[in-house]
């Protein structure tokens, strides 16, 4: 069979002379991948590098790309980060913690990555402007003013990280509770993620909410997870490729169990049980790998108390009125007890969730692991006998309390094609970029797995080694990276959201916020088109 | 009389120092300056020195004693002819000017296998560099504003280089939480009495060099709630005691520093041991520390720098591939042991600024400065490429002290037939990557 | 086993030789050996541009060993991340001697600069002269400096020697400059003369013995006493522990705090 | 005199800095000292003194600043007050700016 692409898109018949023609017989031809959670720009990754000059020392230098200059390995820089992308078969990522204040930074560094598509998400869940119009009960000056905020950050959606715990944090204290009122505003984190998830269905944005819960890390914060899904279950599902009303970030870490680092276990099967029956809710898991990272969230208060566990170094960077931020190295241990079990939380919850269509591999980057780990995750899903050899090697007492051992599916190649991509496409909003169909966008990756006749998770470590390396990526129908070389410079379309909304109101609250309580002027705030490489906007740009 | 044909009011992002200042109006005449409102003296002096005489205005290249004019394009063949000469040639400067002149220093850099090193080693590379040992607890000026009922300056006079950072960040601001300076207390710590000192709640005066020890005291009483038992001669007790009972009844507090902390004893130890107490504060409060960056954009440059290469200043290529130790491939370091041949300093004045002792080395070096003013380093240059005003002839992008990226915006459209940073390194990049 | 005599023919910049490495050296013909790549400036030269090579027979030594002659403090890198054999340097060696070194020995007839044996794991390196600041220290951002081997120092040392060391020893015969074991983790530091101030200062474990005076962190408390002896003499040490201010567990044993 | 010299910036510094650096040796050549400094080493306001370190020297204007405490000497950061400031290997490519020993004393 002959796969055609003209113009970047595929097509029927050929119209041109001369095309290239790659022979792929015995390959395995995929879609371009999607990392719908991976936090490779911006002012933490950044203040990532500042704080481990010894990790761009040591690792990952790539030195032969002409003007390019690639260092790092948690926090590559933004021309490696697009490399490793391209040679790993991707085509689209998504930053998923972009404070408003810094947005410009972001893009500045995302101007930078070739070869991908790139989509972001706002930090919300802190938000004054956001918390103290919920609390004035002015729902629909929200909904003007999210559109308003994410088409001045050139963003694509909705992320909260801890809602309400950034404030909390911003004194030095946390929110432990979704019920708990947040200091100084009349409001609680429910009400927040509510809102929120109502506003994003009300205005038609092309992805779901994305939640990273309150007490992230926590021992038993299951429930606090659940008690999160629960509260938007009646709003019913969204319309558009992307039926789900909440996006549950790395769910790895907001299902535990027990109520001390002693008696930490899995709770994956409580959240898998709720996240089957449901389907209002997508997920992604955050999957750890045993190595070396920096972990960075915008979740400040539970990076100190990681630091306070660690002892090592701590960058804490709170963004006014919007958000809190923490980076902390940390290396993931096969012998520690709590890291053994969060290994095993990911995978359960992979396995023990029921439809692929709900879920996207992540190792939320660098958070768990770095994003080249993929196919050793994919190894894990798709091969038992895999999975039983790095048990061997953990935690005794994690081993034997853990559920994982006893789970025996198996992902099909299938399954792991639609987690990796069509899932997360779908869940963005861009199931177009990860189709093979004609019209749609032509990104392909194209790998060499060994004999297609055989099963393919036989054997992990060729799987793993096909799957780090495509033969050829193609991107926009330009095949950019071959056999892991950059071909040609290319880069990728910046997807956003958002519009201007004629609002005499809308105008009168954000001046008054800027004039009041910003330390800059609302219009150095805005984004402009022309700092974005290649904007798409993927809603109007005026509304009125 | 006079007749007015057109005064436009335009909206200004002040290129002096690290408060980057987005406030500022400038009143425009017919495109000339008519009057600047909301600027320090020190801006109103960087927006009004586009007219003035004292520029750079001709492309020049030293010829025996003398430096005769040339073409721009000359004088970028000459540029080129030199960088690719040369054995290991530094680009030094780099924070007034904007980030994308900085990223195509980079570039330009790496193809020539030199070293790129920003003026944050001579002034808060220490605390770079204790970041990298530590971390730092940090936030932007908002939180101050909004939050902070304790502030300490420590080594820093902002009244004499940051005037208007009292005003719009810290003391004299009004934020949310904290509505005037009645509700907030200052703390000034100094070898001297400044003027800012003696606006302060509190004013503890240390002895040159003793800041680290201050710190580690000041650190075992708030640990320990009681001073260490062997005491160091130059830390006066009783004035850290008064202090450790203001900072522990502070909700918010916030530490800025200057050069006094990092220019002092072991700069980074000092910071090292800052960090390390503000860590130790937040277990009562919530504490932050930040910063008093100098140049407007010396936290662009970092920033630039260490999302290009993954470090944040002082990156030598030589060997292809970038390399940081500060101690080894800094400036300061790099001159004085002779390690560079050629000198090529962007938007900044090496032989004006530098110790005595490292200007000397640099006799007999080729030096290439581009900037828009004379400095003692244009005096001495081989070559000299005047710019454009980045920041009021140019627009670009500059980030704050805090890391908050700001747009700076051309004021005025310049009189002078001049390339900005940015274009005029373009076109070095253009003809060294095709020469090559 | 062979052994090499390198001749240096000097060079007024620095000149990189972290081929200079009896792993790097084995099982290589000389001709080889001409064409190891060195790095100066921006551009790679060979080892034979820099100096003159030799090689000496007959062979009794017992180890792969490589002798440097007139060498100054422009040779950098020599030895790094070498794992056997042995390097005799005479003359001064320049910055990052022995860095990451994981085996073998390294004697200096001269003096070294900076970053002496930074984050070696293994070996030894025996200085007879001076040594310069961050002798077996870490570079920027890594937690732990040296971690094993031993660096003998004849002479004095400046700043910062053994910062973050995490194992291993070091043994200075004379003066040691300021912030001796800054952020020390374990392993052990002697001094036989004094050091300067701050000492030990945000140590978490470790143990650093100085037979003469030094001015210590103000987060260190006494706790008893030690006696010992050194060359004949017997010595009565003070007893430090600490850094408290980081919650630390390093010792520091000290024959008279200064000040 | 053995004194200890601080060198730190001015809002007349700043404003000379871009474009005007020609002025400030004639503006900012001066250091402060405390008076009983200035008696010590017999200056008045305006006289000129002498700072060495080394082999390096610079010629400033004594100005009377009480203030200031024993023994410090603060003078306005510019080109010429560079010279007398030192390379150290230790601080890392950082200037030792601030806290530098030196000698001052009067021209007669």
């Amino acid at each position: 069979m002959d796969i055609l692409i003209e113009n970047g898109v595929f097509v029927e018949r050929i119209k041109g002379r001369d095309p290239i023609v790659i022979n792929a017989e015995r390959k395995v031809i995929l879609p371009g991948g999607v990392d719908l959670h991976s936090h490779f720009a911006g002012s933490k990754v950044t203040l990532g590098r500042l704080l481990r000059p010894e990790e761009h020392r040591l690792r990952h230098q790539f030195g032969n790309s002409g003007n390019h200059i690639g260092t790092g390995w948690a926090t590559p820089t933004p021309f490696l980060c697009g490399y490793l992308y391209s040679k790993l078969g991707y085509a689209k990522i998504v930053e998923p913690a972009v404070p408003p204040l810094k947005a410009r930074h972001t893009h500045e560094e995302m101007r930078g990555i070739p070869y991908m598509d790139k989509m972001s998400l706002l930090l919300l869940g802190n938000s004054w402007i956001i918390m103290d119009l919920i609390a004035q009960k002015r729902l629909k000056l929200l909904e003007k003013y999210v559109l308003w905020v994410l088409w001045a950050s050139k963003t694509y959606g909705i992320k909260l990280v801890a809602p309400g715990s950034g404030e909390a944090w911003a004194w030095g204290k946390s929110i432990t509770h979704i019920d708990d009122e947040i200091p100084n505003f009349s409001i609680t984190p429910k009400d927040i993620i509510y809102n929120l998830a109502r506003v994003n269905k009300e205005i038609g944005l092309k992805t779901p909410v994305h939640l990273h819960t309150n007490n992230l890390g926590s021992p038993g914060n299951y429930q606090t997870t659940i008690d999160s899904l629960k509260t938007v279950e009646n709003l019913g599902l969204r319309d558009g490729d992307s039926p789900f009303i909440i996006h549950l970030v790395h769910a790895q870490f907001s299902s535990y169990k027990g109520d001390s680092w002693k008696t930490f276990s899995s709770g994956s099967e409580e959240v898998a049980a709720y996240i089957n029956s449901n389907s209002h809710v997508s997920f992604d898991l955050g999957q750890i790998i045993f190595s070396n990272t920096t972990t960075m969230t915008a979740d400040g208060a539970w990076q100190y108390n990681l630091y306070r566990l660690t002892g090592g170094k701590w960058i804490n960077n709170d963004v006014e009125n919007e958000t809190a931020s923490g980076i902390v190295p940390y290396t993931f241990k096969r012998k520690n007890y709590v890291n053994a079990i969060q290994w095993a939380v990911g995978l359960e919850l992979a396995l023990l969730v029921k439809d692929p269509w709900k879920l996207a591999v992540t190792t939320d980057h660098p958070n768990g692991g770095v994003f080249t780990s993929y196919p050793v995750i994919i190894a894990w899903l798709m091969n038992k006998k895999f999975r039983e050899r790095t048990i061997e090697k953990i935690n005794s007492k994690a081993k034997h309390i853990i559920i994982l051992p006893s789970i025996d599916r198996e992902y099909t190649l299938f399954e792991t094609v639609i987690v990796t991509r069509s899932a997360p496409a779908r869940i963005m909003g861009v199931k177009d970029g990860a189709t093979i169909g004609i019209g749609k966008e032509a990104n392909l990756a194209i790998y060499d797995l060994g004999d297609p006749e055989r099963d393919l998770g036989e054997n992990p470590v060729k799987l793993i080694k096909g799957l780090s390396s495509a033969n050829y990526n193609i991107k926009n129908g330009l095949i950019v990276m071959k056999n892991g070389v950059p071909v040609q410079d290319f880069n990728g379309v910046t997807y956003y959201s958002g519009g201007v909304n004629e609002s005499e109101e809308l105008t009168e609250l954000v001046d008054y916020y800027f004039k009041e309580y910003y330390t800059v002027e609302k219009e150095n705030y805005i984004v402009q088109k022309g700092e974005v490489m290649h904007p798409v906007n993927v809603l109007e740009e005026v509304f009125k | 009389m006079k007749i007015i044909v057109n005064r436009i009011i335009v909206k200004a992002t002040c290129p002096y120092c690290g408060c980057l200042c987005d406030d500022v109006e400038v009143t425009l005449e017919d495109g000339e300056i008519y009057s600047i409102k909301n600027a320090c003296p020190l801006g109103r002096m960087k927006i009004n020195s586009a007219t003035s005489n004292v520029r750079n205005l001709k492309y020049l290249i030293k010829s025996g004693n003398d430096k005769i004019e040339v073409t721009v394009d000359e004088a970028v063949e000459e540029t080129a002819n030199l960088l690719l000469s040369a054995d290991k040639p530094i680009l030094y400067g780099w924070s007034n000017t904007s980030c994308e002149a900085q990223r195509l220093g980079l570039k330009i850099a790496k193809i020539l296998r030199g070293v790129w090193d920003n003026t944050t080693s001579v002034c808060h590379g220490t605390a770079a560099i204790a970041t990298a040992e530590s971390g730092i607890p940090s936030a932007t000026l908002g939180e101050v504003k909004n939050r902070a009922d304790l502030i300490i300056y420590w080594g820093s006079n902002p009244l004499e280089a940051h005037p208007r950072h009292f005003k719009r960040y810290s003391y004299y601001s009004k934020g949310r939480f904290v509505s005037n300076n009645a509700r907030r207390k200052m703390i000034v710590i100094d070898v001297r009495e400044t003027s800012a000192a003696r606006l302060a709640d509190k004013f503890i005066q240390v002895k040159p060099n003793s800041d680290y020890k201050v710190i580690s005291t000041l650190h075992h009483i708030i640990k320990f709630g009681e001073p260490p038992e062997r005491k160091a001669a130059e830390v006066n007790i009783n004035d850290l005691m008064e202090a450790a009972k203001l900072i522990k009844e502070a909700k918010f507090g916030v530490v800025f520093f200057g050069l006094g902390l990092t220019m002092t004893g072991y700069g980074y130890c000092n910071l090292d041991a800052l960090y390390s107490l503000i860590r130790e504060l937040n277990r009562f409060s919530k504490w932050v520390t930040i910063p008093m960056r100098g140049h407007y954009n010396v936290t662009g440059a970092n920033i630039v720098a260490s999302y290009m290469t993954g470090f944040p200043f002082a990156v030598d290529f030589s060997t292809g591939k970038p390399y940081y130790n500060p101690g080894e491939t800094t400036i300061i370091d790099l001159l004085y042991h002779n390690e560079c041949d050629l000198l090529m300093s962007v938007a900044a004045d090496p032989l004006g600024t530098l110790p005595g002792e490292v200007v000397s080395k640099t006799i007999g070096m080729k030096i290439i400065a581009q900037d828009p003013f004379p400095t003692p380093t244009t005096e001495a240059a081989d070559i000299v490429l005047p710019t454009l005003i980045c920041g009021v002839e140019t627009g670009g992008t500059a980030y704050r002290m805090d890391g908050v990226p700001i747009p700076l915006k051309p004021i005025l459209k310049s009189r002078l037939n001049l390339l900005s940073d940015e274009e005029l390194l373009k076109k070095i990049l253009e003809r060294i990557s095709w020469r090559r | 086993m062979r052994k090499i005599i390198l001749t240096f023919k000097g060079h007024g910049r620095p000149v990189l030789v972290y081929n200079i490495s009896p792993s790097v050296f084995r099982s290589k013909s000389l001709d080889q050996l001409k064409k190891l790549e060195v790095k100066s400036g921006n551009k790679t030269y060979q080892l034979k541009d820099f100096f003159i090579i030799e090689e000496e027979e007959p062979v009794i030594e017992p180890v792969e060993t490589i002798i440097i002659e007139n060498s100054t403090f422009n040779l950098k890198r020599i030895g790094e991340k070498m794992d056997t054999g042995r390097i005799v340097v005479n003359g001064d060696a320049g910055m990052h001697l022995g860095a990451y070194m994981k085996g073998g020995e390294i004697i200096v007839n001269g003096s070294v600069d900076d970053w002496c044996g930074a984050e070696m794991s293994g070996g030894m390196i025996n200085i007879l002269e001076n040594a310069g600041n961050f002798l077996g220290a870490n570079y920027i951002g890594s937690l732990e400096g040296m971690r094993g081997g031993v660096i003998k120092v004849e002479g004095s040392t400046k700043d910062f020697t053994g910062m973050r060391m995490a194992g291993g020893a070091i043994i200075v015969k004379r003066n040691c400059g300021s912030f001796l074991g800054y952020y020390m983790v374990n392993g052990e530091i002697t001094v036989e003369a004094s050091s300067g101030s701050e000492t030990g200062s945000r140590m978490r474990g470790g143990v650093i013995n100085i037979y003469g005076s030094a001015e210590i962190g103000v987060g260190f408390k006494k706790v008893g006493l030690n006696y010992i002896t050194s060359e004949g003499k017997k010595l009565t040490l003070h007893v430090f522990r600490g850094d408290s201010i980081e919650s630390g567990e390093g010792e520091i044993r000290i024959r008279e705090v200064s000040k | 005199m053995k004194a200890i010299l601080i060198t730190a910036r001015s809002i007349r510094q700043g404003e000379l800095i871009e474009g005007l650096k020609h002025l400030m040796s004639t503006e900012l050549n001066f250091c402060d000292l405390n008076p009983e400094d200035m008696l010590k080493i017999d200056v008045k306001n305006g006289d000129k003194v002498v700072l060495r370190r080394d082999n390096s020297e610079i010629f400033l204007k004594a100005r009377c600043n009480p203030t200031l405490p024993l023994g410090l000497v603060y003078v306005i950061v510019h080109p010429e007050v560079n010279k007398l400031i030192p390379y150290n290997k230790s601080l890392r490519g950082m200037m030792p700016g601030k806290g530098l020993e030196i000698e001052i004393e009067k021209i007669p």
